[in-house]
């Protein structure tokens, strides 16, 4: 039945059936297949290797920039080097990695899934996002071969109009991910308002689709705020427009409004899908329904729109007016409120459940004691009369850490750790998936708590130098980072292992109640093969433990065999 | 956005004049005269805004002259734009992208505003002219 | 695109039009509203990004009134106007084609795209007008602003002083050209290295000296300007190859009562493009 | 002091004090050395032990419960609880907006205490440029340290000649981004006698982490004394020697070393009555007139092989210093006047880099 060109062939629905068809993964083969799909499962593969390579690439930065740091003076590189090198981890890790982490990796693949549906709704937008991602990639790696960047990743003029390197080779691969992570944002919305099944109310969604909801809203309304920032960046330093250079009478702090108005929404661009996969994941691994299922998703959409009125916290001492500092403190509050709602309705959940320390869960659990340790230390930045003296220093270094790398990043492998006998059909080891765990939260600690203590004693961040002092604090910090390093790597070894060795993954090996587990592992092409059957997302009670497949069934059903 | 809690079925979502269960689409035609009509307005509102400035208003120009901007804006997204027949939710994205730039300015604004007497003269100059 | 499943047998016959149904879609109804709303929300992120150029207009005229009262009487008012019924006259005939698509009058719908082609080529000639205007009196932003060239127009309060000067103006920014590069001016030479590395000069960096009533930070008004209308610009170029495109399709036979999305979906991009100009205008041109 | 003085914020937690931020160099802080810092220190520490309260709930109960119901064999059955609860929900969102509140409050008051400074400060006005301070005494007399009487406020105008910088004195909890086209101001009154860090953090460029210099707060009646004496205290040296200090002061060796090797600017030894050829191809020989000029207008002439970074001095440097710096320059070269024969002979042994020999035209 399958002609080959599955690309652009339109699927004839009732026709197929799951033998002439293989797996998504099989059932087309070569690079063409690959990279002119319009399969949302292929595009969001595709995108997940893209993510991890531009994340290891961005980490093995940061672990030069730790081994840099081992010594008051230099190291191993000169300052101006050490000076690119920060820039690009930040700029690789925020706009390569985090921003379309999970929702266009992760989400691509599970969106759909989740909705029952055979595809997102716009498929060609959705595979244009993925080329202009890689092309945009392969601008920010050309930047390193045109002499780098030294700017810090918030590009602040004069600074960045007036330095040496490659920044209008940056700022506009900046500019190209940012379309990218418009066309992502586009493409959920419509898929979420037009995709759902007959019966799938808004308050029937699994949560994952509330936050990457609203994580859309945010990437479609604050995203063209940072095309047109880096536009008038280049224009300033390609013909000297005068808007932003002070030399021409322009006003830097305005540049950085146009920074922040979008800058601080992304950050929720980060952390909101993260929640979403850890609302997902606390009720499957508790087996218990979601605690206020209402209030989650309310405070999802409650934090996509608080997070556009805030961006002025990060300028509290750059100049900025006293009256909007003062708004800017009081509102950036606000935000907590929803987050906070988020983390005592996750412990709910976990109130008398059946916990299941499985990785998945226990990167949830890592995600709720290093988000709050991030989101805490927030409070001691929104606070005004605190931040004038933690702003710009190894404080901050460690609450954006904590939020992005042990919030975001420890949800994106609590997801990828619970979706992949999804996506690749096979189960890995949970023991040295564990072990991984463990050591990564370890690491992650050790790395990173120090630099609370450092920056409130008086250690600036971006110093290549410092005073020795410091020595002993940065030193820990660096050991910690080559931990973590092994943690991660055993991490990904894991899963790589399982590509190899892995035992084949029933349906249903976690017990989700959300429709992407009545699909194939890995699905077929065109997602589900039998038809649906149409539960709350966490309603448990349907399902039974299979010893013979390992994984879960629907209650009642006769025994069913693991997919193939 | 639809109501929350409302159930949403595919089968409904055509646009406003379709049956449900329908596969054609039933379009809206907006009728001839009304696009005409509009142009018209158009034509006659910009011929007003030029003819505004020859007008000394002080301070109120710039007010009058954005609000016959707004109503031409909303007569080309109403009609042109085929808004006033169109799902809610366009107007929402439309309106709402309005008030986040309105935001946007405001605060920067509200900003530059109570700075400017710090700014260096000869880098700047001063408001007052 | 392939296998149209519900399509017609013979597209090119009726008035309906090639139409199919993606798999993923249920209906063709679900898929016309997903397209529909996907162009809204790209409309919106449009906005948005205009937006930021809004913001950095008002802030300027805010902060620097006297300056957008006199750059704007170097602009052409009457051009400008010019360019905004041609613009209204475009989007009055692109949503006629809309109606005609809709309506499966194909003839009337090439004419009329046609003819909306047409007045975005007329936008962007009378816009060159301007453009090169400016470009020969150095009316350019920041770093390029020439100010000597401001000398003859005295305070600019007349409508199109540039036009009545243009001779000598030319002849005098020649003459200031060849000097710059050829005998080196010790002065001015020292003033454009600070300029070009130091990037901490004052007002040197746009060379050539105001005369007296010229207020200063004029090139930050031609600055803005040269943003707004440019990126507007960048966006009538793409709905010109898009309506282009369009028009292709509708002489194909594309469209019809059953597929008019894309005439549709393009229309509205081509009503935004209008949209932001109609605030453009005043803004830059009307100021008083 | 101002209206939001410590009457209205500082009292209820005055108890609280000696647990919360007393230690001179604690755990979390540098010590405290202005009149505001003990209070921005309570405040941090208020935050502190709020956000420990909820941290050690959140955990505890976390892990309790991880315990207490972890998953004993597959397929167990699951209690039956509340699926959400109004009076939980309610709870939980009104102790955050109360908690949220308050620090708020907390943390304005703390503002707008350090950034209104009081009327009768002391006026400094201080200039940032890569990658050093300048600070201007109101006689006029421009230091590259910041030297502040004790007990009484200081307010420093502040503004950039390059690039955004901040003035950091981790010692007073101030803190101010430098705007080039702007004046910022920030104020503090130190408390303590001593010398204190303080640094760049704004980040500037390559010698961002090297932008430092320290505050001394002189003991009382000391800094008028130490003012005039300061002034002038070159006019009262031999003039190589207070050359030699100069360049110390006015931060020259930043760039300029004083053992021969090349750096960011070349080498002050043997400058003086060196011949080297300039970037736009024309020789030069360093004489006074040059050496001055070098100073005042550093861009007139640019030498082969160094990047035009050096800022202009005009207006932070006296007449009379310069004609100093040239007395120490002439008394660390080799070179009285021009022979150029020494000059290779000196450049040979030096360490400098090929770069920098290039400067040799033969
Ligand atoms: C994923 C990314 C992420 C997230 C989620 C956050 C979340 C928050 N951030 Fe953070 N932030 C960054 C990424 C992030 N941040 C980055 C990258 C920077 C620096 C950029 C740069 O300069 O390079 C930064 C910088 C930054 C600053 C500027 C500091 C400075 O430069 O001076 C401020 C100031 O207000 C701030 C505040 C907050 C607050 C209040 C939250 C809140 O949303 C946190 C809410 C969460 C909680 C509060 C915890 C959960 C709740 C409880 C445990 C219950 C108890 C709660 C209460 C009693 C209130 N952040
Ligand atoms: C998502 C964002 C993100 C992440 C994950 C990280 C991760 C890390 N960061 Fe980064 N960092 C930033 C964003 C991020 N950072 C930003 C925005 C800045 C500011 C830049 C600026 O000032 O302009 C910054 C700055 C910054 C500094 C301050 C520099 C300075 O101010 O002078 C330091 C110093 O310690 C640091 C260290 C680290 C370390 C050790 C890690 C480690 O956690 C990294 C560990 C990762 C690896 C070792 C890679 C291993 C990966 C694999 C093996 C892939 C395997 C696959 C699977 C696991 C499936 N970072
Ligand atoms: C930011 C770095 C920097 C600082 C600070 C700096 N200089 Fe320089 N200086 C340079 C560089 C680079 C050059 C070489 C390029 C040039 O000619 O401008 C230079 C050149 C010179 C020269 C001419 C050199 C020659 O060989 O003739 C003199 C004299 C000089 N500097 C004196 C000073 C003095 C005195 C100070 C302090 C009051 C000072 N510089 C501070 C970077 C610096
Ligand atoms: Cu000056 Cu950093
Ligand atoms: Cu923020």
């Amino acid at each position: 039945m399958n002609t080959g060109a599955t690309t652009t062939a339109d699927h004839v629905p009732g026709t197929a059936t799951h033998d002439d068809h293989g797996n998504y993964l099989t059932c087309d083969k070569g690079f063409r297949s690959w990279i002119l799909t319009l399969d949302h499962k292929r595009i969001g593969v595709m995108y997940l290797g893209m993510i991890l390579f531009s994340f290891l690439v961005g980490g093995i930065m940061a672990l030069l920039v730790r081994t840099e740091l081992l010594t008051p003076t230099q190291t191993i590189m000169s300052a101006d080097d050490y000076n690119r090198m920060f820039t690009l981890h930040g700029a690789v890790m925020i706009f390569l990695f985090i921003i379309p982490g999970i929702p266009a990796a992760l989400g691509n693949f599970v969106l759909p899934l989740m909705l029952g549906a055979k595809d997102v709704a716009l498929p060609r937008l959705n595979l244009a996002s993925f080329h202009i991602y890689a092309v945009g990639a392969v601008m920010a790696v050309l930047s390193i071969l045109l002499g780098g960047v030294d700017t810090g990743w918030t590009f602040y003029t004069p600074y960045s109009t007036t330095t040496n390197g490659a920044v209008i080779m940056v700022t506009m691969s900046v500019f190209v991910l940012g379309f990218s992570s418009i066309f992502t944002g586009i493409n959920f919305i419509v898929t979420v308002h037009k995709m759902r099944p007959a019966g799938m109310g808004w308050f029937k969604m699994p949560l994952m689709l509330w936050a990457l909801y609203s994580t859309a809203i945010i990437q479609v309304l604050a995203t063209p705020v940072l095309a047109i920032t880096v536009l008038l960046l280049v224009a300033e330093r390609a013909l000297g427009i005068g808007i932003f250079d002070p030399a021409l009478g322009g006003d830097p702090v305005l540049f950085q409004h146009f920074f922040w108005f979008y800058s601080h929404p992304a950050v929720y661009i980060m952390i909101l899908p993260a929640m979403g996969i850890i609302s997902e994941l606390v009720a499957v691994y508790c087996r218990k329904p979601i605690f206020g299922y209402k209030a989650i998703a309310y405070s999802s959409i409650a934090i996509a729109i608080f997070s556009f009125l805030v961006w002025g916290h990060h300028m509290f001492v750059s100049g900025q007016s006293d009256l909007a500092t003062v708004i800017f403190s009081a509102l950036t509050f606000s935000v907590s409120i929803p987050s906070a709602v988020k983390v005592f309705n996750w412990l709910s959940t976990m109130y008398r459940g059946s916990i299941k320390m499985d990785a998945p869960m226990l990167y949830t659990m890592s995600f709720i004691v290093l988000f709050g340790i991030g989101g805490l230390t927030g409070l001691f930045l929104a606070t005004l009369s605190t931040d004038v003296h933690l702003h710009d220093t190894y404080f901050i270094v460690a609450h954006f850490h904590y939020t992005m790398m042990g919030g975001t990043m420890i949800a994106f492998l609590a997801g990828l750790y619970h979706w992949w006998p999804k996506m690749f059909g096979r189960m890995y080891s949970m023991k040295w998936a564990n072990i991984g765990a463990t050591l990564v939260f370890i690491g992650f600690n050790l790395t990173f708590f120090i630099q609370f203590i450092m920056g409130s004693k008086g250690m600036p961040r971006r110093y290549f130098n410092y005073p020795p002092e410091f020595e002993i604090y940065h030193q820990i910090s660096s050991i910690g980072s080559y931990v973590l390093a092994v943690g991660l790597f055993v991490a990904g070894g894991v899963l790589v292992h399982s590509l190899l060795a892995g035992r084949r993954a029933p349906r249903n090996p976690c017990g989700g109640a959300t429709l992407e587990w009545q699909a194939d592992s890995p699905p077929i092409h065109h997602n589900f093969d039998e038809p649906l059957v149409l539960t709350d997302p966490y309603d448990y009670s349907g399902q039974e433990w299979d010893e013979t497949v390992q994984g879960y069934v629907i209650a009642g059903a006769s025994k069913e065999t693991s997919s193939t | 956005m639809e109501k929350p809690g409302q159930i949403l079925e595919p089968e409904s979502t055509g646009t406003v004049h379709d049956e449900p269960g329908g596969g054609n689409l039933h379009p809206h035609a907006v009728p001839l005269w009304m696009l005409a009509a509009v142009f018209a307005v158009l034509i006659g509102l910009t011929i007003l805004t030029v003819a505004v400035t020859y007008v000394d208003l002080g301070r109120m120009n710039i007010g009058v002259a954005l609000i016959i901007a707004t109503i031409k804006g909303v007569l080309v997204a109403e009609i042109f734009m085929h808004l006033r027949w169109d799902r809610p939710f366009h107007r929402i994205a439309l309106i709402s992208a309005v008030c986040f730039v309105a935001l946007f300015i405001g605060i920067a604004m509200l900003d530059s505003l109570s700075y400017l007497p710090d700014v260096i003269p000869g880098h700047a100059p001063a408001v007052d002219q | 695109m392939s296998s149209a499943t519900n399509s017609s047998p013979d597209p090119g016959q009726g008035n309906e039009g090639k139409h199919h149904l993606a798999h993923y879609f249920d209906t063709r109804a679900q898929q016309y509203d997903s397209h529909k709303l996907a162009m809204w929300l790209f409309l919106a992120t449009e906005i948005l990004m205009f937006g930021g150029l809004f913001c950095a207009y008002a802030i300027y005229r805010a902060t620097h009134p006297e300056v957008f009262l006199y750059a704007h009487t170097l602009l052409d008012k009457n051009l400008g106007a010019i360019n905004t019924i041609v613009l209204l006259f475009s989007s009055f005939t692109m949503a006629w084609g809309v109606r005609a698509a809709m309506l499966g009058q194909r003839k009337l719908l090439m004419g009329l795209l046609a003819v909306t082609i047409l007045c975005g080529f007329g936008f962007m000639g009378i816009k060159s007008i301007e453009y090169t205007h400016k470009w020969k009196h150095g009316l350019l932003w920041g770093e390029r602003f020439d100010y000597a060239a401001l000398q003859d127009h005295g305070g600019g309060h007349g409508e199109t002083v540039v036009d009545e000067h243009a001779h000598a103006a030319d002849d005098q920014i020649d003459a200031h050209a060849d000097d710059d590069h050829g005998h080196a001016d010790v002065d001015d030479e020292a003033a454009a290295v600070m300029a070009e590395l130091d990037r901490d000069a004052e007002i040197t960096v746009a060379h050539g000296h105001a005369p007296e009533d010229v207020p200063r930070n004029l090139h930050i008004f031609f600055g803005i300007y040269f943003v707004m209308t440019g990126l507007h610009g960048i966006h009538v170029l793409a709905g010109m190859g898009m309506l282009t495109w369009l028009l292709v399709r509708a002489t194909r036979g594309d469209f019809g009562t059953h597929n008019y999305t894309a005439v549709d979906l393009g229309g509205l991009y081509w009503h935004l493009v209008d949209l932001i100009w109609i605030f453009l205008f005043p803004l830059l041109y009307l100021i008083h | 002091m101002n209206a939001f003085d410590s009457a209205a914020l500082g009292q209820p937690h005055a108890g609280l004090r000696p647990f919360l931020a007393q230690l001179p160099d604690s755990f979390w802080m540098p010590s405290q050395a202005s009149s505001v810092a003990s209070e921005v220190d309570t405040v941090f520490f208020v935050i502190y032990w709020i956000s420990a309260f909820f941290f050690a709930i959140i955990v505890g109960l976390m892990v309790l419960f991880a315990v207490r119901y972890r998953r004993r064999r597959e397929g167990e059955s699951v209690a039956k609880t509340a699926h959400h609860s109004v009076a939980l929900e309610v709870t939980w969102t009104a102790i955050p907006v109360i908690v949220s509140a308050i620090l708020f409050v907390v943390g304005f008051k703390g503002y707008m205490n350090l950034v209104t400074p009081p009327r009768n400060s002391y006026e400094i006005s201080v200039t940032g440029q890569k990658w050093q301070w300048f600070f201007t005494y109101p006689n006029g007399y421009v230091t590259s340290e910041l030297h502040v009487p004790v007990d009484r406020p200081v307010n420093l105008t502040m503004t950039s000649e390059d690039v955004l910088h901040s003035l950091w004195i981790p010692a007073f909890r101030v803190k101010k981004d430098l705007v080039p086209g702007r004046y910022t101001r920030a104020w503090f009154e130190a408390t303590e006698p001593g010398t204190y860090p303080l640094l760049c953090t704004e980040y500037c460029g390559t010698g961002h982490s090297d932008m430092l210099s320290v505050v001394t707060v002189h003991e009382s009646g000391r800094f008028d004394t130490w003012l005039e004496q300061a002034a002038n205290l070159y006019d009262t040296m031999p003039p190589a020697e207070a050359g030699e200090m100069l360049v110390q002061r006015k931060g020259c060796v930043q760039c300029h070393s004083l053992t021969g090797a090349a750096g960011i600017g070349p080498t002050f030894v043997d400058m003086y009555g060196h011949s080297f050829a300039t970037k736009e191809g024309t020789q030069i020989v360093a004489d006074d007139n040059y050496i001055r000029e070098s100073i005042v207008d550093p861009m007139a002439s640019i030498i082969a092989g160094y990047e035009p970074v050096m800022p202009t001095f005009a207006g932070k440097i006296k007449d009379s210093e310069i004609t100093y710096i040239i007395a120490y320059l002439k008394s660390v070269s080799s070179l009285g006047g021009t022979d150029e024969d020494e000059a290779a002979a000196a450049d040979g042994e030096g360490t400098e880099t090929e770069e920098a020999s290039t400067e040799e035209v033969h």
